[in-house]
């Protein structure tokens, strides 16, 4: 990432600062709580919780039943009491099994209440595809978290993000989802030390350029990287922008940068009809369009589920590559 | 049953006695506004199953929590909702429980417990849970109690709730409202046993059926629950035998239950019966009870009244309450 | 609507209509059976399955118990072992009490089994606000159902419409979802008699116009074609063009009609962000850029649960006002 | 359990033994190729449940359907799954049962019932009661079969599908292999009773629990269960005891349950105890065995051979099968 190092950082993984933003928030909040499968007994299958259960005990920290509606309710319910839940659903594909739970209770309580509950809670969910995972394993599903109002929507790309994205999260009065890559998992920054925050709605410029914006979220981030290197030995130079909270959008910034670049490109992982890619798409055309030098492009997932084969998946998956090729089209037409 | 009523004082069955009233009265009036079309919307009367609602929630403190159904609106006089607020509520206004926002469906009061009716059947186990989760997280020897209607119990997440709540030894009482249909189908042809408290073995907690039209009986049930959960020791399943007066929803005809049927259980109209133990106990005269009826009646009107001069809700108010700023 | 009555037609409500496609395709075919809460007993809630009962007795017609997942689950299993299957779920909100059968199982098992299974089903969900059933029974929840490969999704606004979708729909060798509109329930046209199809992925100019195209779903057809009326008096044509079918989306004829008005407006209930119009949006914004006069416009719901009160609710929903106002900026600038 | 021994023949003996042999040198062989990454993706191995599916598959027609989980492969072996079609599908082979678009979580073969593996627990158990449907409706004998881990009566899927099997009578079977373990954590620590059979009371449907590592109770209780089922009687739940060999994926260590609680259940190996029978009652020596154990090794690395050998998907096919056209 460009941003220069805070002092009082180190380099840490992805992972490893969600960890930490969890543990930080548990100490200095005692209603925080943690709950999902295996969270305790295994620090989840991501190893996010590794470490909290010697650190702050089977009350805080709470392995459940295979059973997301119970988990999700447990947290809406713990929340409306005045607890702070943070409940993992461990695969983002899992949100079908209590997605009444999230669309119809969590998302709509305060509002079907006038206001009258707060529901301080986080869900983590861990998205993405590029491990043969498969059909059921590897779903970028943002897209339909963020049409619901009620809920807000942040994806990390980076360690320091997901550091400061989570402790925002968590110390936001809403449900608000954190959606992990799998393949940021283990990729470092430098993190800052204690207490950090990212604020939820602001999006990050990752890279300055001039010739076209590349909207780029969760691990496109990183491909999108990539291809600005190549793009640039051909002298054209992106601008890399990762809205980091998808919902609330951070439109301004987005908008800002078109009117800069006049040329937008929006990338993500999840299929791309129906994705997200279309919400940014619609909402630059719509607000930057007299700035806009060449029709706005997206680039998402072809429309299938995510195939087994490692040969069939990386032709599914959308990489530097393919970015590099749409940019090429955009600027040079 | 007369034992169980003599553990009760006086003033205890006359209180349970005046909230019955008033939901009956609270459900009429309703049922009326609905076929006025002054309520818009969708209403699930709770007319019939007083005793339930009454009988549990007399057993609770303020600061315990209930989830409720989509036949909610007597769960929530039952725990002390005002009803005021509730039948501006229901008409929209901008002074009911929920702004408006929310109606019948929705109805809440989260200052005493209340934690929503819920249009979604099964919605609220979940979430009940999560409550008596806090009240085990705080220790402070709160539960939450789960309304649930017969045909709810098929659903999922009832059943991850229930085996939750066991598992985790949650201070959680599942009261099942089996008035023997859903919708329009029979109980019966929902589910697979008619006997919906020996659902409770699959999860080790204890079951037991109670006549739900007496609210002794069914008060006795809960304070035997709701004491074993505020000693730890777990969550318990109370299935009520019941029946609702009016249909699915509203008061309307098209009734698919049998005439007899319903003959059958007007004659066990849980009002009567506790009228009956109040006045073989000479706590009230009959004279006494009807005062109680007329008391509750100018309630209810006055509270109808406060909702129809309430004010609409600002349209300026459409997007306030999403989200907590 | 402007298609001229073919002969052998009469007069039908949307309802009806659907009720009368599902009739013919079981006298057809004894593989159909339909199941769902009180589709027997009441003849659905909404009237959809009234008569079926008497007609094709309780072996074809089936209550369930209030368990949306496992009636899902008696598609998908009926329909991969050779039957073909309607099911009713009653109001569309319920869709995410079964969500993962519908976007795991449902929408993924013909292509994780690499092609060796058939599911011909059918969903009937029930969409649209405007009579106070208030957030969780009102919702037009579309984008979600779009944004999985392996369903098809569509959404009749007429009862012709209904009838030939429905009878398409039930033909289909996929799963289908069947998205009725409440308010488009009693609306009546001239329905043909007998087999009528119409077949899936084909959009339908409801109305021909000059100045700008209105592309809208469902109920909203009927307020864009009330806004046409209005707009017909300020001098003001719109082209109208309902998709019909969401998934898989015409768009050659939605491009079509943009680079003959050069304006567009995309219209429909469910919340404007993260909804389909995004997806329509960025399709012509794409496609028909250069043909373009006016930034494409989109327009939706207000970003909140449906509100209970009427004067709230007249407030949330999308009416022919807002959209001729929509236009009206959209023509005059 | 001689008895029961007795009413099997040798050659259903035979079969029973031979397929479990299979089932067992498939995943020793699929661990192998996981370890060395020649299979990507992650692959639940069924080593130590093989006498669960054969016992119950060797009661199946090839007409009658399954439903299976993420821990699949066995079920497809017992059912009539070839080998090679397996091993082409867990390398993504263009091959494979599922063209390499599934894997280890999704192989199927619908042909001879096999409704897939599936990844999302508590995913199959709907499915199953739709074939079960399916067969009652179309007359023709058949039934369906639902495996699910312990860890999945925790689902409310599950129970939805046993309430609306037991409600419509549909010809479903049920089987929990309670391998006590969920991922890391315990069974008892996931689910409130140990004792998953007495769930089959909440449907009213008989539920036994069954020696899971012996196969010829296994086959005796499944034999009872279908032909209860095929004769119209409806659905009945089996939990079959027992312990899968190797860690929750591949054959790595880091395994959370303790040594004396492997080594109890590695003691009691289904193929171990099977082979008893066959030598006691004369039908297979030691020797005998052996020669079958050699043959299945051969066709296991012929099927890994085939496997590998296999093309790749063409990425020109990755749109292909997502829609019927
Ligand atoms: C998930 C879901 N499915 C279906 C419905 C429609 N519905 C509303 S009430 C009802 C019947 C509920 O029956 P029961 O639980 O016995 O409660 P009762 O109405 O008898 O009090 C149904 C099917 C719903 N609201 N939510
Ligand atoms: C809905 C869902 N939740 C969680 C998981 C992750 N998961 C995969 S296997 C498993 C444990 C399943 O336990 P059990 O049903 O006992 O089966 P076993 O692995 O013991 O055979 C879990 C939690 C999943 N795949 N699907
Ligand atoms: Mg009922
Ligand atoms: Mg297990």
């Amino acid at each position: 990432m460009t941003t220069t190092a805070p002092t009082g950082t180190r380099e840490l993984s992805y992972l490893r600062a969600i960890n930490e933003a969890i543990m930080l928030e548990m100490e200095r909040d005692s209603s925080v709580f943690v709950a999902g499968i295996d969270l305790a007994a295994r620090g989840d299958v991501f190893g996010t919780t590794a470490g909290i259960l010697p650190k702050f005990g089977p009350e805080r920290i709470i392995d459940t039943p295979i059973s997301e509606n119970a988990i999700a309710g447990l947290a809406i319910g713990a929340a409306s009491r005045g607890l702070r839940p943070v409940v993992s659903l461990m695969f983002m594909d899992f949100i079908g099994v209590c997605f009444d739970q999230i669309m119809n209770q969590m998302a709509k309580m305060k509002y079907m209440f006038g206001g009258k509950v707060t529901l301080p809670l986080t869900v983590l969910v861990n998205a993405g595809a590029g491990s043969s995972m498969a059909a059921q394993h590897s779903q970028s599903l943002e897209a339909l978290l963020c049409h619901i109002p009620g809920l807000k929507v942040v994806m990390p790309s980076s360690a320091d993000d997901a550091k400061g994205l989570m402790t925002a999260a968590m110390r936001d009065n809403n449900p608000v989802f954190v959606v992990l890559h799998k393949r940021c998992a283990r990729l470092t920054t430098l993190v800052p030390e204690g207490e950090y925050i990212v604020p939820l709605g602001k999006a990050r410029v990752v890279r300055e350029g001039r010739d076209a914006t590349v909207i780029a979220t969760a691990y496109m981030v990183h491909e999108a990287m990539r291809a600005a290197e190549r793009l640039a030995e051909r002298g054209i130079e992106i601008e890399v922008v990762d809205p980091r909270t998808l919902s609330p959008l951070d439109t301004d910034t987005l908008v800002a940068s078109v009117q800069k670049t006049h040329r937008v490109l929006t990338v993500h992982e999840a299929v791309e009809f129906g994705g997200f890619g279309g919400e940014i798409t619609a909402q630059i055309a719509a607000k930057a369009f007299d700035y806009l030098d060449a029709p706005p492009m997206r680039l998402g997932a072809p429309f299938s589920p995510v195939p087994y084969s490692p040969v069939l998946e990386r032709e599914w998956l959308i990489n530097a590559d393919k970015i590099h090729d749409a940019v090429v089209s955009l600027v040079e037409g | 049953m007369v034992d169980q009523a003599e553990q009760l004082d006086s003033e205890q069955l006359l209180y349970m006695y005046r909230k019955m009233v008033t939901i009956r009265e609270f459900e009429e009036a309703a049922g009326r506004l609905a076929e006025q079309a002054r309520i818009p919307g969708a209403v699930h009367l709770y007319a019939g199953e007083e005793a339930v609602a009454v009988g549990v929630c007399a057993a609770l403190d303020p600061t315990d929590a209930i989830t409720s159904t989509h036949r909610g609106h007597g769960h929530c006089i039952a725990k002390g909702g005002d009803v005021k607020l509730m039948f501006a509520e229901l008409l929209g206004k901008a002074t009911g429980y929920n702004h408006g926002k929310g109606g019948s469906m929705h109805i809440a009061d989260v200052d005493i417990g209340i934690l929503g009716a819920n249009g979604i059947v099964g919605g609220g186990p979940p979430i009940a849970i999560g409550a008596a989760f806090a009240a085990k997280y705080q220790k402070n020897g709160g539960v939450a109690v789960c309304f649930s209607g017969d045909g709810s119990t098929n659903e999922g997440t009832w059943h991850e709730a229930m085996n939750m709540a066991a598992l985790m030894k949650l201070p959680a009482i599942f009261i099942v409202e089996n008035n023997h249909w859903g919708e329009y189908t029979r109980q019966e042809a929902q589910g697979a046993i008619p006997q919906l408290s020996l659902r409770a073995a699959s999860y080790g907690m204890p079951g037991i059926t109670v006549d739900g039209q007496d609210v002794v009986a069914v008060n006795a049930a809960a304070r035997e629950a709701i004491d074993r959960a505020r000693r730890g020791e777990g969550p318990s399943l109370i299935e009520c035998d019941t029946y609702r007066f009016y249909n699915h929803t509203g008061m309307s005809e098209g009734d698919a239950r049998p005439r007899e049927e319903r003959e059958h259980w007007r004659a066990r109209d849980p009002l009567t019966i506790l009228r009956g133990v109040l006045e073989q106990r000479a706590i009230l005269s009959g004279t006494g009870a009807d005062r109680v009826v007329d008391d509750v009646r100018k309630e209810i009107e006055e509270a109808v009244r406060f909702a129809e001069a309430s004010p609409e809700p600002d349209p300026a108010d459409l997007l306030t309450d999403v989200y907590t700023v």
